[in-house]
């Protein structure tokens, strides 16, 4: 295994655990506040770490190119879909959790 | 047993799954549900049992078929959901009157 | 290489029986806003399912059509139709739901059993090697002018479908807007960040649109997924309160919604006349022709689906001019 | 292409696809245009029908091979007699409810019918054509979906309803027949149903394809017991709807069924074509019994298209026992039914128009005031009723002789009891229109070329009653039924 192949599978399985933390969070967090926070923050920074890991692994600086270009994306997407949902929450009265 | 096989077979039980919500459910937005389900069990269907000796490349006609289907089944969507707004803008419900099955 | 079949094996169990079970929950939960969005998971599960059979053009378009296209229809006409029951005192959509239970529900459910083990068996049985056409497109791909098997397919060796299909569209389209105008949305305004969003987001999703038409000839992609993107944008642009101006909705949305067919219908004279059989591409000309076929295609499967969304003819659309 | 472009040259089959498929764009792009473009398209179609047959007798089938590829890797265009007389029902029905259309719709609607109509008129052109099973699926949601459009241009409740059950029956017969050619293509090889007549073999795969193709067909087709979609529909539609409804969108399905049960699942036969013809006769019974039941006069017009849809179905026990009589009885049942079944609606929508109601109870000495259109009415039940001359005598006859070679009493039995009862219905109405009314109402004249187009397409069902020679003799072109010969 080169080392670069190393930096790679230490990144997919990083990111990889930052879904499934995601995915918990999206499960088990009481609001649709918490829930939000846990999906995109998990999403971007997985969904990051994946990208990165597989850039490594591309043959041409296109593919890396494309791979940023969706990352980017889905930062954008899901920020501004996290605002949409959040923002319609508050608007049919939907209280955060406190404690 | 083969990929092939697995995946066609779930073909197979989505198109079961969406005819009896579409025999059952009143509601006319589930039926279209169930239409669109129904629709993906038959495209899996015609899809995956394309695939079942693996080591020759895969077969196109299926696979231009189903996006042919799937082009068709947006538009039938679409008609049927403006229709059921229309019939329950004038009926206040979105379902079959039922009084003329006899 | 045996932990990587086993791992694919179960991965390939695992998907079959979540798109079971997400397809069960989506007709069978209770609130149907949960059951759309339960659909559109649906179908980004199906998109998986594409990818493990080695179609990707089918999980292109099965993820921006099948989830998302058709999870926006569904979405909005949820959306208009709780906003008319609202009126009525919301008894239709509780009533609807409650009142499914028919004394003879049992009978359905054995005569499905009993079909689709019929189905099952018969699936079974078949050889187990395929028998298609896989080689006869293989042997005349070089001459059919692109190198993804899928396109030529469906633009060359099978295009008489493929115009048909884009008849299709037009023909629901027709029906939604002869069934009335465009359905108002209540006074949910934009907002600064969905307008944001979609002045960001629509130039990019027409240059992905772009990309795909042309990556299509010899990649995944084509006038299939193209137009569902150039929708989508259109969809968004929809959202973010955008109209088309008076000027523009009246012939010059028409002419754009039958480009597609309209298109295909004038190569097919054309063909005709130039050779013995309609639709029948010189091999030289073949990858011009059909890359011609798909641009207009593409525009007007995009604007198509836009207008689908809307429900009905735009307000400025005459309808006799 | 050679110097001299003959008559032979002009690609016929194709016309009757492309003309109105472009005749449809274009009133989209020109709604002020739309009724000139229609009657015009559906002119063009009537002498391509007219040029395909004369070609045809010449040279036998029409063959044409999209994109020059041929079977298996491109689609086929195939004609043979029994193409040719459907696409001649399309024509001339076509050209019957064109004209009726130019007076029926006020101009908003008429801007919105021209255009599915002309879509609906391609498709049905183009499945009649076509031979390759896929292309038949997309032909068929190409059908149904423009079917459905037209009935709900009739606005209100019914007509929703209506074409909202329509809609979903339509859509799952189809996705039952997509099932069935994803078996046939993995089992055989091929989409093409000449090449799959070659490769069938009884097994598993070709059962289930049979079964799912067969029950999704019979549903388009409203067979009983699965017709409850169509009288709402039919009866509901603008008249000129119900009219090409029953004319010739269930008989579209049905011709898929036939070619189908023909040239790939014949082999299968055992049992069920005994079913299918146990269905036909009791879908002959109960729809005539709802016919004579009902007090409006589009329903029960509706209801004798399911009863005449049973006499169809009826054909194939007989025709698998011996012989190719039946198959041409059927052949010709749909035709001469397709006229005058379009002449009933009409007419139909003739009362309707004037009287504003369609209570058979209140028709109110319609004969004496509509003459050309209760002559209309009357002709057409002629033909249904099966007396002679019509075409639809000829039709019966054929069956009921085939019927009585096999020494098929039961089913032969069943065809009289139809023939009675729909004497009934069709007397029924025709006593009412000689009566005066209770009530009177107010009534708005009928144009002229609305009752003359009614009476034309009821008097050609007539006509066929005096042309069974050459008509059975173009149907022979091209042996669709297999054994040579054609007829008693």
């Amino acid at each position: 295994m080169m080392p670069s192949d190393c930096i790679s599978a230490a990144l997919l399985i990083a990111g990889g655990i930052f879904f499934l933390a995601g995915t918990f969070g999206l499960l088990r967090f009481p609001d649709v506040y918490t829930r939000l926070h846990a999906l995109t923050k998990a999403d971007n920074v997985g969904l990051g770490l994946m990208v990165a890991g597989l850039a490594l692994q591309a043959e041409s600086w296109a593919v890396v190119g494309k791979l940023l270009l969706i990352w980017l994306l889905v930062l954008l997407a899901g920020a501004s879909v996290a605002h949409l949902v959040a923002g319609q929450a508050l608007r049919t009265g939907t209280r955060p959790w406190k404690r | 047993m083969n990929t092939a096989f697995l995946y066609a077979l779930v073909g197979v039980g989505l198109f079961s799954l969406g005819l009896y919500a579409l025999i059952v459910h009143a509601h006319l937005l589930r039926k279209i549900l169930a239409i669109n389900v129904m629709g993906s069990g038959v495209f899996l269907v015609l899809v995956a049992l394309a695939r079942r000796s693996r080591d020759a490349p895969p077969d196109a006609v299926p696979q231009a078929m189903v996006i042919t289907g799937i082009v068709v089944a947006v538009s039938a969507t679409a008609l049927a959901l403006t229709l059921m707004l229309k019939l329950s803008g004038e009926t206040g419900r979105a379902e079959l009157p039922d009084d003329r099955r006899n | 290489m045996e932990a990587v079949n086993l791992m694919l094996w179960t991965f390939d169990t695992l998907l079959g029986l979540g798109l079971l079970w997400v397809a069960w929950r989506t007709l069978a939960c209770a609130d149907l806003f949960k059951g759309i969005v339960l659909f559109v998971a649906f179908g980004l599960l199906m998109a998986l399912a594409w990818v493990r059979l080695d179609a990707p053009d089918i999980a292109l378009a099965e993820a921006a059509i099948g989830a998302g296209v058709t999870g926006a229809l569904l979405m909005a006409a949820l959306a208009r139709l709780r906003a008319s029951e609202t009126d009525e005192g919301s008894a239709g959509q509780l009533g609807s739901e409650g009142s499914d239970a028919e004394p003879s529900q049992w009978l359905p459910v054995v005569i499905l059993l009993v079909v689709a083990a019929g189905l099952g068996h018969a699936l079974l049985s078949l050889p187990p090697e395929a028998v298609g056409l896989g080689a006869e497109i293989a042997a005349h791909l070089d001459i059919s002018g692109v190198s993804n098997p899928v396109t030529a397919v469906l633009l060359n060796f099978r295009g008489y479908d493929t115009l048909l299909e884009m008849v299709v569209l037009f023909v629901a389209l027709l029906g939604v807007w002869s069934l009335g105008r465009e359905i108002e949305q209540g006074a949910s305004a934009p907002g600064p960040v969905l307008d944001t969003l979609a002045r960001i987001l629509a130039p990019v999703l027409i240059l992905v649109a772009a990309y795909l038409l042309w990556v299509g000839a010899h990649a995944p992609g084509g006038a299939f997924q193209a137009g569902s993107v150039l929708g989508a944008a259109g969809l968004l642009l929809l959202l973010a309160g955008w109209r088309p101006r008076a000027d523009l909705t009246a012939r010059p949305l028409r002419l754009a919604l039958v480009a597609g067919p309209g298109t295909f219908v004038a190569v097919a004279v054309v063909t005709l006349l130039t050779g013995a059989w309609l639709l029948e591409f010189p091999p030289k000309h073949a990858g011009t022709l059909i890359l011609i076929l798909e641009a207009t295609a593409t525009l007007s499967i995009g604007v198509t689906l836009a207008a689908l969304f809307l429900g009905g003819r735009p307000r400025h659309d005459q309808e006799l001019r | 292409m050679g110097a001299e472009f003959t008559f032979t040259d002009i690609p016929w089959g194709i016309n009757l696809i492309l003309v109105p498929l472009a005749g449809g764009m274009v009133c989209f792009l020109w709604p002020r245009m739309a009724k000139a473009l229609g009657l015009s398209s559906a002119f063009v179609v009537v002498l391509s029908v007219a040029g395909l047959g004369w070609r045809m007798q010449g040279y036998g089938v029409y063959r044409h091979a999209m994109g020059g590829w041929g079977a298996p890797l491109g689609i086929e265009l195939y004609a043979d007699g029994l193409s040719l007389l459907m696409l001649a029902a399309t024509a001339l029905v076509g050209l019957g409810v064109s004209v009726y259309s130019a007076g029926y719709f006020e101009p908003k609607q008429s801007a919105r019918f021209w255009p599915l109509w002309l879509v609906l008129m391609a498709a049905l052109n183009a499945l009649f054509l076509s031979a390759d099973i896929f292309n038949l699926y997309v032909t068929l949601e190409l059908m149904g979906l423009a079917a459905v459009a037209l009935v709900a241009l009739a606005s209100g409740r019914d007509a929703l309803s209506g074409a909202m059950r329509y809609l979903l029956a339509t859509l799952l017969g189809s996705l039952a027949y997509l099932l069935g050619v994803a078996l046939l293509y993995h089992g055989f090889g091929s989409l093409d149903i000449a090449l799959l007549a070659e490769r069938v073999a009884p097994n598993p795969a070709l059962w289930a394809a049979m079964g799912l193709m067969t029950a999704g067909l019979a549903l388009k087709t409203a067979l009983f017991p699965l017709p409850f979609w169509l009288p709402p529909a039919h009866a509901s539609a603008p008249a000129p709807v119900s009219a090409l409804l029953s004319a010739l969108v269930v008989k579209a399905s049905f011709y898929i069924l036939l070619r189908l049960w023909l040239e790939i699942f014949g082999s299968l036969g055992a049992g069920v074509d005994a079913l299918l013809g146990l269905l036909g006769a009791a879908a002959v019974i109960w729809g005539s019994l709802h016919a004579l039941l009902q007090t409006r006069l589009k329903l029960l017009v509706a209801y004798s298209t399911i009863a005449q849809i049973g006499y169809l179905f009826i054909a194939f026990p007989l025709a698998a026992a011996s012989g190719v009589s039946a198959w041409a009885a059927a052949a010709y049942l749909a035709l001469s039914h397709a006229l005058a079944k379009a002449a009933m609606f009409l007419a139909a929508g003739n009362l309707l128009h004037f009287g504003g109601h369609d209570r058979i109870a209140d028709l109110d000495r319609t004969v004496q005031r509509l003459p050309l259109t209760m002559g209309a009415f009357a002709l057409a039940g002629v033909s249904s009723m099966g007396l002679p001359p019509s075409g639809g005598f000829i039709a019966k006859w054929l069956l009921l002789q085939a019927a009585l070679a096999q020494g098929r009493w039961d089913l032969a039995a069943v065809m009289i009891l139809g023939g009675l009862l729909a004497v009934g219905y069709i007397f029924k109405v025709l006593g009412y229109a000689f009566t005066q009314a209770t009530v009177l109402r107010e009534s708005r004249a009928v144009p002229a070329g609305m009752e003359w187009a009614a009476l034309l397409l009821a008097t050609g069902a007539i006509l066929l009653g005096f042309l069974a020679v050459p008509v059975l003799a173009l149907l022979g072109i091209g042996d669709p039924f297999g054994t040579g010969e054609i007829g008693p």
